[in-house]
This record gives structure tokens, C-alpha cells and sequence, in this order.
């Protein structure tokens, strides 16, 4: 693991890289990276995220600044900016249910090709898929998803890169943190080594490549 | 109707007298919001709130909340003593796993087999699933909450002409207007709400609804 | 939840049942339970566990009396008894690589089908199982595993069956929780409501059944 | 050979300087467990063991075990500052998700393509694979390191007989007598042990060996 500064690890992102986003409605988003983002002007970015949050907040502001190119959330109702440049086609957008989102992403972090979800079945989210039926019931094959980069804030992290996080701000960063090639985080508190007791560390430090330096 | 309680207050009461002791659930945003305030005095149940807490509590007074505690709308709550976190993946493995015992969720539309549609409007409002695909595939009972007309058109519909949430019949649909059951998976009038006629509910159900011989009133 | 003395958490397991038994070597396994089960004698058990462990330690009670009919594990060259009962055909034994063995727990816990493993292709653990091919790698298909009771240990024990785990006694306890239609628990502590942080429960509360009183 | 250290001792020094700055590297039970006594001064790399620990330390002082922190073998270990723990899935999710940089594990045969077979002999001993599999499968690197002969009999072969751990090919065999690699998946010599000369390995190997103009020595 490396410290950099927010400037540095931005610099590393080329236009065009896929980057899967932590946080839910903006909590937990690592929202030092999104702004420098926003600041350095990178385009045509491929966002894996559970939601487009709100306008100014989160990912919306990639979204404001029409950064992205391709969005795959949950969720994009909160945000009215992301529904017009859908509708306008300006974003595209892959609405991935949200449990499902999870998984594809956490397969994507543990070597597994896909998961067979009950969810989607017989509605239009079945599209495209495979459909596969085991002792009498339907699931759906969803295949692994990883991105080039991971941008992760957490609560607490070492001088290690051990992470652990607060309340309903852990939500999708230990997944990601698992799931892309290079692992870029902010924390809210870094610490030194043995400060976050072993049975609390939610994400091992050897997955982070970039911890931000704070301030 | 309405004379009392308005719509949301009969629905989320009503919805509350579903909950049981030891329950874990999941409330969607919106109505079943509001069913938090009912819960029958002496009954313990646990609330999900699926961006990664179990026990959630009332919001918070003004100057206690946290920005990292919200529900999933991003909104403040509390969290209860004995309450616990964990990510997205485990907060819905609980829910695909069943370990859900029920949601509560809002509605566009239910029809008369039990489906549910209730996260777009194809052309016109496409917010996404979030998590109530899972949720209506996955938790043990799913109960909509909703108005039962919208605009002046039944939401209690013979065919869902919005897209699917789930090929799962959901259990139970509660309205300021009645309690519709879907044994059979065939929409069957379980209850009217006060001062509520069946022939009331009857004309402003599109669906075809089974009328049992006597359909009691809604105990709130 | 309910507190139950082990002798009456016991009765309620019928010969025959399919169990899954926390622990790794023994460390994490439900020793109190495992005891009881052995005193009360019940038969023809089927379970899932990572390992055999070793004679008259963890699973290995339950080997030295024949109580257990079908084994499904990643290892059990460390206790001779169960090899030899394996190849008596005394007991039957699949063998699971154990990161599959983990994630088809899991998968059951989370209601997924299963899951696309790399692990076992082209090897014996292929046998009778479906292959699929995502953008150029085969995968194993390997199905959700499900029992009829979990035996779980844990370290810290909430009145309202919070779990959490000490240092390598977590391993299989916290997926197995999640995969049985009954749980019950064993705890070396059990604590207050609010004892344990929100954010060190690694098993919720609502997924325990019972809880064994301790003493 | 083995005038100066013994087998095992030869094998731990060598693929000791197979570690690399920061990484994650799983030992397996037997003679990998002894190359944690030979990481290089300065080098800092991070031990996972499978039973869920990143950050083994050596076996503590007597007195000082605890009954819950052990190895993959059960046997007591201690973990470092910085050290953490998970459960099985995350464990293997890291092992099959790329995380794990090096594994080094024991053999029962490699052959000349660079299978590993390590975990059955049918009809004799059916240990299981425990996370044999998934490590060769998803470590980035897979190191066997394993005697060169055992029973008068190469374990380097033409072909497994035994079953095999996986279809995967290893990067490195390091035994007392030589270290081989498997570019293009044949066997082909890198290095020879102090005092060991490439006809001696040729000789105790079953495989077909590819042996370059010049083979070095080991540097240990």
C-alpha cells in the first residue's frame, strides 16, 4: 500500500477507466476522490455504483458535470439530473437489482463467474440472461462484475491499509474493495497499526493499493 | 372513510396489526415508512433498513442524528440498543435467504393474480428496482401498502400493464379502503375499512375481487 | 430468540437430522453441544463441517461413537477414525474443496441456487456436476447446501442473540448461520444488550433460534 | 547435498526468496510452514492463514497460546500488529479472487506440465483437498515445494497418476535438489541445489526436463 494525495490518486484514472463507487445515497461515498474527479475533469467513465444519490452529493456530482457514460446502479430515482440524461440517452444506464448488485460484484472480488439469483425471474431483468432451473426452481445467471479501479471510504484505516466502517456507511465498499484492479481509499480517521482490533477489520489491508493521505 | 384518519394513517395502522413478536422487517420508503409508529404496544420486532442496518430506531432528535446513520433514502434515523450493521451483500443475503420475515412495501399496481409492479413507468419515470426485486422474491411475507385509486383509476388492477417487480404473488395488499388476500393466487376481499362499503371497494377495484358471504371491518 | 439448557437445545434434534457444525479443527466448534449429541446418543446424523478434527475432540466426538451416517467436508486426513470409517464405508464422505464447501453454505443461507466456481475444473470434483462457460473460462456450477440445524460457537453472546467471534473461531460459524432452518448457539460470554457495537455483530440477532444458556 | 542443511531446510531457504515486498502469501501445512522462518531482513509480506487470519506470527511463547488462535492444522500461532481475521467465505473469496499473491503448498506428484497432484492416494489415503483446490486454482502464483524423491520414486512424473489438485499449471517446484519451472507448460530446469549437478537431478526426474545452457545455483 501506498499514501498519496487526492491529487496523485486521481491522476492515476484515465478517461474512459470503470470505477465502482462505495456508498448509499452518498453515505460512505468516498466524496474527497468524486470532487477531485469533478476538479480534474476525467470523461466518458464507466460507474459502478447502488445509486446515482442526489444532485451535488455523492455521485451526483459526476453526474452534474456529465462525467459518466455508463452508470450501473440500483437506483436512479432520487436523482432528477440522471433520469433526464438517461431519457435524453446522454448516460446510459443498466438498472441491476440491488441485492443482485451485491452479489455480481462480490463474485466479481472472489474468483466466482456468476451466482443464480431467484431475483428477476419473469420480469424484465431476465433479459438477455440464462436461465437455469435447479430441484424445481428458476434462477437467473449473473455473472461476475470487476471494474479497473475501487474508491472506497472507510471509518478507520492503518498505516497498513486495514479498513473497518461506520454504521450504514459500510454498505457496498467492502465488495468493492474486493473487486477492482487498483483500490483507492479515503478514511474519515487513519490510525496507526493495532488500533482497529484484528476480529474488526471488515477489509484485510494487502486489497488497498492507494490510501489517501488526509488533510 | 377519512373522516377519522386520513388514507396513509388507516393503511399503516392496519399493516402494523401484521407484525408479530420476534419479527424481522423490512419497510420500504414512502407509506410503510409510517408503520414504525404503530407497532402494538409489548410487541418486539426488528427493522431492516436494507443499506446495511437491523434495528432501527425512531429519527433521531434534532442535533443527534449522524451522517453515517440513515435509512435508504439517505434520511436520518436512530439505531435501538442491540442494533448491528454489515454490508450490502450480507443485508441482502438475509433477504433472498428468507431470514426476512416480512416487507412492506409501496405499490403502482397489483392485479388480480397477486403481482406487483412498483419501480418504473416505462417513458415516464424509471428509477429502478433497488431493492424491492429481492425483496418481494425473497422476504417470507410481502404486504403492499398503498392508495387504492390513483388519478381516478384503480391500482388494484386485472393485469399489470407496468413492468413486474417479481413472478412471486404477493401476500396481502392494504388499502385505505380495504385488506385484499390473494389465496389461490386470486384477489379475495379479506377486509373493509371503516365506513367502507364492499360494494365501496368493489366499484373502485378493476380487478375481479372474490367477495366472501361476510367480510369483517378492519380492527384499527 | 429463546434460552434453552443444552440437554433441552439437543432434544430437539431428531436421529437422522442434517446439522451443520461450526469450527475448524475444532477451534470455533460447539464443544457443549457436541457432547450433549454424543450423550444423548443420536444416530444416522448427517453432517456438514469443514473437517472430522480430531478423535474425541469437536466433530471427532461424533466419529468415535458411529453417530454420523453421511459427512460432508473439505478434510478429514487428520483423524484416522473417520478414514477408517470412510473406507469401511461405514460413513459416507463427500469431499469439498473448502472454498466451495464455504460458498455453497452460503449460498444456501442467501438463497442463491449456487454459484460458478473455477475451483475443481478439470479434476474428480467435476463429476456429475454442470459446466458452464463465461467469456472463455469454465466454471463449475456448484448448489446452495442447506441443513436443518446449525451448531454455531461464538465468543460474545447478546440477550437478543447478537453474535460476534474471536480471532480464527469465527471461520464457518457465521455462513452456517445463516444456512439452517434451526440455529442454535453456544457462547463462551454472553452479554448485555449493547455490549457488543453495532458494528462488531458479525451474525444478527433475528437468525438465531436459541441460545444455550450457559453454566 | 545435505552437508550443510538438510532437505527441508534447503527447500525453505529457496522459495523464501521467492517473497516480494507486501505480499500475501498462504502457506500450506508441512515444509511450507517452515519458510516464515526465512522471510529476508527488510521484507515485510503479510501470512493469510485459510482458517481466516492475514497476519500469522510465529508460534508464541509457551504460556502464551490461545485456544482460538490457531493454524489451518490447529496448532496455536500468534498474528502481529496489524493483523485480521474473517470468516471462511471471505477467506476463500480471497484465495479465488486473485488477492492471495503466492501459495506455497506440499506435493505428492508434479508432473512434466506442471500438475500439481497433492491431496489423495486412492485406495490409501483420502484426506481431502481442504483449500488445496482453491488455492492452485486462484493464488497468482503457486509454489510446490516438496522433496524431490520419495520412496526411491521421482516425485516429478511424466504424467499425475494421482488425482489432480487442478487443472491449473504451477509457476515453481522447488525441492532439495532443484528448482523448475514450467514456461509454455513443460518442465524445464532453473536452478540447481549447492553441490547437486544437473545430471543428479536429471537423473531422480521422471519428467522429461528441458535443461538450458547454463543452470545456476541456488543462491541460498
Amino acid at each position: 500500500m501506498k499514501v498519496v494525495s487526492v491529487e496523485h490518486a486521481v491522476a492515476m484514472i484515465p478517461d474512459g477507466a470503470s470505477i465502482m463507487i462505495g456508498g448509499f445515497m452518498g453515505v460512505g461515498a468516498p466524496e474527497r476522490l468524486l470532487d477531485e474527479l469533478a476538479r480534474q475533469g476525467k470523461s466518458g467513465l464507466t460507474v459502478i455504483a447502488n445509486d446515482a444519490c442526489l444532485p451535488g452529493k455523492g455521485i451526483g456530482k459526476l453526474v452534474d458535470s456529465a462525467q459518466i457514460a455508463r452508470l450501473t446502479a440500483s437506483h436512479i430515482g432520487l436523482n432528477p439530473i440522471a433520469q433526464q440524461q438517461m431519457m435524453a440517452e446522454k448516460m446510459a444506464v443498466d438498472l441491476v437489482p440491488q441485492g443482485t448488485l451485491a452479489e455480481r460484484i462480490r463474485a466479481g472480488g472472489c474468483g466466482l463467474g456468476g451466482v443464480l439469483t431467484p431475483t428477476g425471474v419473469g420480469t424484465v431483468v431476465e433479459a438477455g440472461k440464462r436461465k437455469i432451473d435447479l430441484d424445481g426452481k428458476s434462477y437467473l445467471l449473473e455473472t461476475a462484475l470487476r471494474a479497473d479501479f475501487a474508491l472506497i471510504h472507510s471509518f478507520l484505516a492503518d498505516y497498513q491499509g486495514n479498513l473497518s466502517y461506520a454504521l450504514t456507511a459500510r454498505n457496498f465498499n467492502p465488495v468493492m474493495a474486493m473487486a477492482a484492479d487498483t483500490v483507492i481509499v479515503t478514511a474519515e480517521n487513519i490510525v496507526p497499526v493495532g488500533v482497529i482490533a484484528p476480529d474488526h477489520v471488515v477489509t484485510p489491508g494487502p486489497l488497498v493499493d492507494y490510501l489517501v493521505a488526509n488533510g | 372513510m377519512g373522516e377519522i384518519m386520513d388514507a396513509q394513517t388507516i393503511i399503516a395502522r392496519r399493516v402494523a396489526l401484521e407484525l408479530r413478536q420476534g419479527m424481522l422487517v423490512n419497510l420500504g420508503i414512502g407509506i410503510p415508512t409510517l408503520i414504525a409508529n404503530y407497532v402494538p404496544e409489548g410487541l418486539h420486532v426488528f427493522f431492516q433498513s436494507e443499506n446495511g442496518l437491523i434495528g432501527t430506531g425512531p429519527i433521531p432528535e434534532q442535533g443527534l442524528e449522524h451522517p453515517l446513520l440513515t435509512d435508504a433514502g439517505g434520511r436520518p434515523i436512530s439505531a435501538l440498543p442491540g442494533a448491528c450493521t454489515f454490508d450490502s451483500a450480507t443485508s441482502f443475503g438475509l433477504i433472498r435467504g428468507g431470514h426476512v420475515d416480512m416487507t412492506v412495501l409501496g405499490g403502482l399496481q397489483v392485479d388480480g393474480e397477486g403481482h406487483l409492479a412498483n419501480w418504473m413507468i416505462p417513458g415516464k419515470m424509471v428509477p429502478g428496482m433497488g431493492g424491492a426485486m429481492d425483496l418481494v422474491t425473497g422476504a417470507r411475507r410481502v404486504v403492499v401498502a398503498m392508495q387504492h385509486v390513483a388519478k381516478g383509476k384503480s391500482k388494484i388492477v386485472k393485469k399489470c400493464t407496468l413492468p413486474l417487480t417479481s413472478a412471486r404473488v404477493i401476500d396481502l395488499v392494504v388499502t385505505e379502503m380495504a385488506v385484499i388476500g390473494f389465496p389461490g393466487g386470486r384477489a379475495t376481499l379479506i377486509e373493509t375499512a371503516p365506513g367502507v362499503s364492499v360494494a365501496d371497494v368493489v366499484s373502485n377495484t378493476e380487478a375481479e375481487l372474490i367477495v366472501p358471504a361476510a367480510v369483517p371491518a378492519m380492527a384499527i
